[in-house]
């Protein structure tokens, strides 16, 4: 009799935890306003990443076109797995002296890992985050970019290598 | 009527075959590329053999050739759930070595991070563990919680899930200025929806059907296997580094190690539950007391260890995670081991999983909660 | 040829007799058969685009999603262009299938499920076939769709396929005892196993109040094993996407597997629709004994109305349990119809046949 | 027991063994003969009972071969580092202490996998992630011109 009792008892109580478990996904179906899908590509103009999210690097250039880098290559050793080189090229200064400087800041988007450690250890300051993180492209070569945009010089107060 | 008689009798033409299934590399339980052949008997499971190595990287033999702070971005890639962690126990390993004493500001830090994504992994088992079992709601719900955590790491770290947000001395930024109101909203949304978690998974009857009782790992096997974190309390192992060889700022708030002694799919999965709310505890009590001060110190621009061997125990989320680092005093490590969770906890399935059904072989997978390239590396 | 929305039997009955009077007897009964097959047919397959819309549309809303939301108005064509790409797939037969068997299964699970719609009654004169054993003949039919998801995991020749049918094999077997007695159970309380009789029966109120407790405990068990029977919910254990990838249609591909899809959720409503009928009144506007106005208000309402927001209401509660619920082990399965449905319906009749015999239903 | 009663304590024990205090912990390098008794005998002791390893590796160094268990007591949490050498660097062979802790059987595999290090009386020795015929990739002297590029 008394397992006959508890057969009873387990049957309503085992019907109780499922009419608690269809109450927690019942309050949910009846509450469509507290959805949290985003829509992704229809909120692109509200979509706004965190500041430092990390989507790419990019030279910071200012309004005159300079950048801070001074081609001393220290990004390139700190990058764990070889996405930046650097090729520089040597000119000649007002005063004739030869002087070596960056002409290109090659960098290979394709096998970066946004680690930071290259921002990180930038001692001008001349690399950053971005925060674009849409970077499907049809061609792979299109990811190998030159960050250092189309005529730009090396500004001002950025110490001399 | 001879000849079926001969048929049904004679068992050299009627004989039973072992059927072996191959699960994975591609299957929806494995929760990536992981193979195992398993040998059933109709539903019933006689024997798992574990294949593993589709995703082997070579992490191991990259750190050799690279320096410190880049290792420290590789073991992201390990334990992608618990990468936090992993960070730490390298930056731990390095400032160990070279007898580093870092800010008290950084050990809290570090330490909340730590459990925030403790708390995100759990999440996240917690909805895969209900998908496994055929309830598909709970892996919404795990990770829209989720969400929040991984938010607050976007905000403060730069990325989601790959943070590398551990230097060898410190941090990659001091924490974003939202960084505590955040985690706090976080921590009261989170106390009101863990009930929820209770009322849809654990207090369901189905569920508890499901669990209790099954894959059984006595004490002994644990210790035996290596099975660590949560898996092994589970099975009354006190395992718990945080508590035995305390790290950052964990000497510095009260927390209990959570050890159940019923050993099977049950235990596991509520010893996380607990776990959860110990997290929030543990949050809870340094979130508001985070010291002023520097969020790194200065390191020299090129780390070298002195030579010698180092390592370094950290809790993840998954259990005991160890750097071992030999030296020989160049910027590179000589040799890098990690000894990651998954893999010692991966090859206690056999026992465990033994004897049941193939529906319990995957919720026994899911309550140890692997990671295949925290096994792979 | 006046239509009414409130009683389709004179339109039927013109069609019918127009037809007979404008053709040969041969001719007519062919015509017959052609126009309520075509009807059948565009229902079911409307349906259950239909269906497999607000399934998606419904779990979302389970799980704070928002579910198809691109193709068309809220994704309202959605389901339409996934059948498109269905019927436009490669069909992929394993080598070493049984091929006959292989492209058998399908068919055998549809035609299972075609049979079984015919019986239901959509409003009055909206039925094609009116036994007098309706109810018998519906649950002996619906049946036969376990052959084909036996035959289905056995000829594709794969080993979760195997797995997968034969727990649906084992599971469905199982529980159609319980969707029978269930029934039964009403039966005795009815006093008829045609459908048109049933409904007719519960003009004055529906069978799940009149018929006090075992009633409303033959309803419960009737949807616990009517979602075994249609291999959904917390039971889908024959296709365990987590254990057994995709089960019994595993290696169906293109329109084979939409003849799966489909039929699951034809299945489905028919399951919703005999629980609307037998339990909650079928077409019958919502009655209450003696309050006259209120009847007469639910009786402004289409029966065909009625019928589909009963059968709705039955299928939101079946979706409900799907997407709450963890899925049951295969033993599990067989312990909660043989030691739980199986003695709870049992007794249930008795008390049923009690009640009956002593009048002391309402 | 603390480090310095623990390095006192397997000192008197294990007179042959070379027993140093490490940075962290108590470092203990036996021959490899002695290798499987020394470990039965620290497992099974009353007063050492490592009976959990945490970590077995293996590390190539230039004249020789070792390979590190990472011991611990889990009733006492003491911690010790096991070790064992191998001159030989064709056929590196070391008893299997799986027997001792099951955890080592795959440990094991793994350094075999890795670093060709083969463990006598093992029962499954197997490659564990890499193919048969796969070089030893993290022995030093090993060269991939395809996978590994230097820079």
């Amino acid at each position: 009799m008394k397992s006959f009792i508890e057969y009873i008892v387990s049957i309503f109580k085992g019907l109780w935890t499922l009419l608690i478990g269809m109450k927690v996904t019942g309050k949910y179906f009846f509450t469509p306003w507290k959805n949290v899908t985003q829509q992704y590509p229809e909120n692109r103009e509200k979509l706004v990443m965190f500041e430092r999210f990390r989507g790419e690097v990019i030279m910071l250039h200012n309004e005159n076109n300079e950048h801070s880098c001074n081609g001393c290559g220290i990004c390139e050793i700190n990058c764990p797995n070889g996405s930046i080189e650097i090729i520089s090229k040597s000119i000649l200064t007002a005063d004739g002296k030869k002087k070596r400087i960056i002409d290109q800041h090659i960098y290979h988007l394709g096998m970066c890992t946004l680690c930071n450690l290259c921002v990180k250890a930038c001692p001008s300051g001349a690399l950053a985050m971005g925060q674009n993180f849409e970077h499907a492209v049809w061609d792979r070569s299109l990811l190998t970019k030159v960050l250092n945009q189309e005529g730009s010089t090396i500004a001002e107060n950025v110490k001399e290598e | 009527m001879s000849e079926i008689k001969e048929v049904m009798f004679n068992s050299d033409r009627l004989a039973t075959d072992e059927y072996l299934v191959n699960m994975g590399p591609q299957h929806p339980s494995t929760h990536g590329v992981l193979r195992m052949l398993v040998k059933l008997e109709g539903e019933k499971v006689l024997n798992i053999q574990p294949h593993i190595g589709y995703i082997h990287s070579g992490i191991e033999k990259m750190c050799e050739a690279i320096s410190y702070p880049q290792i420290i971005h590789l073991t992201d890639r390990m334990d992608y759930l618990s990468a936090h962690m992993n960070n730490e126990a390298v930056a731990l390993c390095v400032e160990n070595a070279l007898q580093v004493e870092v800010p008290e500001r950084v050990k809290y830090i570090r330490t909340i991070m730590d459990e925030l994504a403790r708390l995100a992994s759990h999440q996240l088992w917690w909805c895969v563990m209900g998908m496994d079992l055929g309830a598909l709601t709970t892996f919404f719900y795990g990770l829209r919680d989720r969400e929040m955590i991984l938010d607050i790491f976007e905000e403060t770290c730069g990325a989601r899930l790959t943070v590398n947000y551990n230097l060898p001395g410190g941090l990659m930024f001091d924490i974003h200025p939202n960084f505590q109101k955040r985690v706090k909203d976080f921590i009261t949304y989170f106390r009101k929806k863990l009930p929820e978690y209770d009322q849809l998974l654990s207090g369901n009857v189905i569920f508890r059907e499901r669990t209790e009782g099954i894959g059984h790992l006595s004490l002994a096997d644990a210790i035996a296997y290596g099975v660590t974190g949560p898996s092994g309390r589970a099975s009354g192992f006190s395992n718990d580094l945080r508590k035995h060889q305390p790290y950052s700022a964990y000497p510095l708030v009260k927390f209990n190690e959570i050890i159940d002694h019923r050993c099977d799919t049950l235990a596991r999965y509520e010893v996380r539950m607990k776990e959860m709310h110990e997290s929030l505890s543990i949050i809870e009590q340094l979130i508001d007391n985070i010291p002023e001060g520097d969020y790194a110190v200065k390191m020299k621009s090129v780390i070298k260890l002195p030579e010698g061997e180092f390592y370094q125990r950290v809790e993840t989320a998954r259990g005991e995670f160890g750097v071992y680092i030999v030296s020989d005093g160049k910027k590179n490590p000589y040799r890098v081991k990690f000894r990651s969770p998954g893999f010692s906890n991966l090859f206690a399935l056999n026992k465990m999983a033994k004897g049941h059904k193939i529906a319990d072989l995957v919720a026994i997978m899911s309550t140890l909660d692997l990671v295949i390239p925290d096994i792979d590396r | 040829m006046g239509f009414n929305f409130y009683d389709f039997t004179a339109l039927t009955h013109n069609i019918h007799v127009g037809l007979v009077e404008g053709f040969s007897p041969f001719m007519a009964t062919t015509l017959e058969w052609v126009i309520v097959g075509t009807a059948y047919l565009l229902f079911v397959a409307l349906f259950g685009l239909l269906l497999v819309y607000a399934e998606r549309k419904v779990c979302a809303a389970f799980q704070q999603r928002l579910g198809p939301m691109r193709v068309g108005y809220w994704g309202l064509l959605q389901t339409i262009a996934d059948f498109i790409k269905l019927l436009m797939k490669e069909l992929i037969m394993p080598r070493k299938a049984d091929r006959f068997l292989y492209n058998l299964a399908p068919f055998i699970v549809i035609i299972a499920s075609f049979l079984a719609i015919a019986v239901i009654p959509f409003a009055p004169g909206l039925q094609s076939l009116d036994f007098d054993i309706g109810l018998f003949y519906l649950t002996s039919v619906s049946s036969v769709g376990v052959i084909g998801i036996l035959l289905a995991g056995w000829s594709s020749n794969n080993k979760y396929s195997l797995i997968g049918a034969m727990r649906s094999g084992a599971q469905i077997l199982s529980y159609e005892l319980s969707v029978s007695l269930s029934l039964l159970t009403m039966i005795v309380f009815a006093g008829s196993m045609q459908f048109s009789t049933i409904v007719e029966g519960q003009r004055d109120g529906w069978y799940l109040f009149t018929g006090h407790i075992p009633s409303l405990v033959a309803f419960i068990v009737f949807l616990i094993a009517g979602t075994a029977e249609t291999n959904r919910g917390p039971f889908d254990l024959a296709e365990a996407e987590s254990e057994l990838t995709a089960g019994f249609h595993t290696e169906y591909s293109g329109i084979k597997f939409a003849f799966f899809f489909l039929a699951e959720y034809i299945n489905l409503f028919i399951i919703s629709a005999v629980a609307a009928t037998v339990f909650l009144g079928g077409w019958m506007p919502l009655h209450f004994g003696h309050l006259d106005a209120f009847n007469h208000a639910m009786d402004v309402i289409p029966p065909l109305v009625w019928f589909f927001l009963k059968v709705f209401g039955v299928i939101f509660i079946i979706m409900w349990f799907k997407w709450t619920f963890p899925r049951l082990r295969v033993d599990q399965i067989l312990t909660l119809e043989w030691k739980y449905l199986l003695p709870i319906n049992l007794i249930n009749i008795l008390l049923m046949a009690f009640i009956v015999l002593t009048k002391f239903h309402f | 027991m603390t480090q310095d009663e623990l390095k006192a304590y397997l000192l008197d024990k294990f007179p042959s063994a070379e027993i140093t205090l490490g940075t962290q912990y108590v470092q203990m390098i036996v021959a490899s003969a002695d290798l499987h008794q020394t470990a039965t005998l620290l497992k099974d002791a009353k007063e050492t009972s490592f009976d959990y390893l945490i970590c077995l590796s293996g590390v190539d160094y230039p004249e020789y071969m070792e390979v590190i268990y990472h011991l611990e007591s889990v009733s006492l949490r003491h911690v010790m580092v096991l070790k064992v050498r191998t001159k030989d660097r064709v056929n590196p062979a070391i008893d299997t202490v799986s027997d001792i802790w099951i955890t080592a059987k795959y440990h094991e595999r793994e350094v075999y996998d890795l670093l060709g290090v083969h463990f006598n009386n093992h029962n499954d020795l197997r490659r564990l992630f890499l193919e048969d015929g796969w070089g030893f990739p993290l022995r030093k002297d090993y060269v991939d011109e395809i996978r590994i590029v230097e820079r």
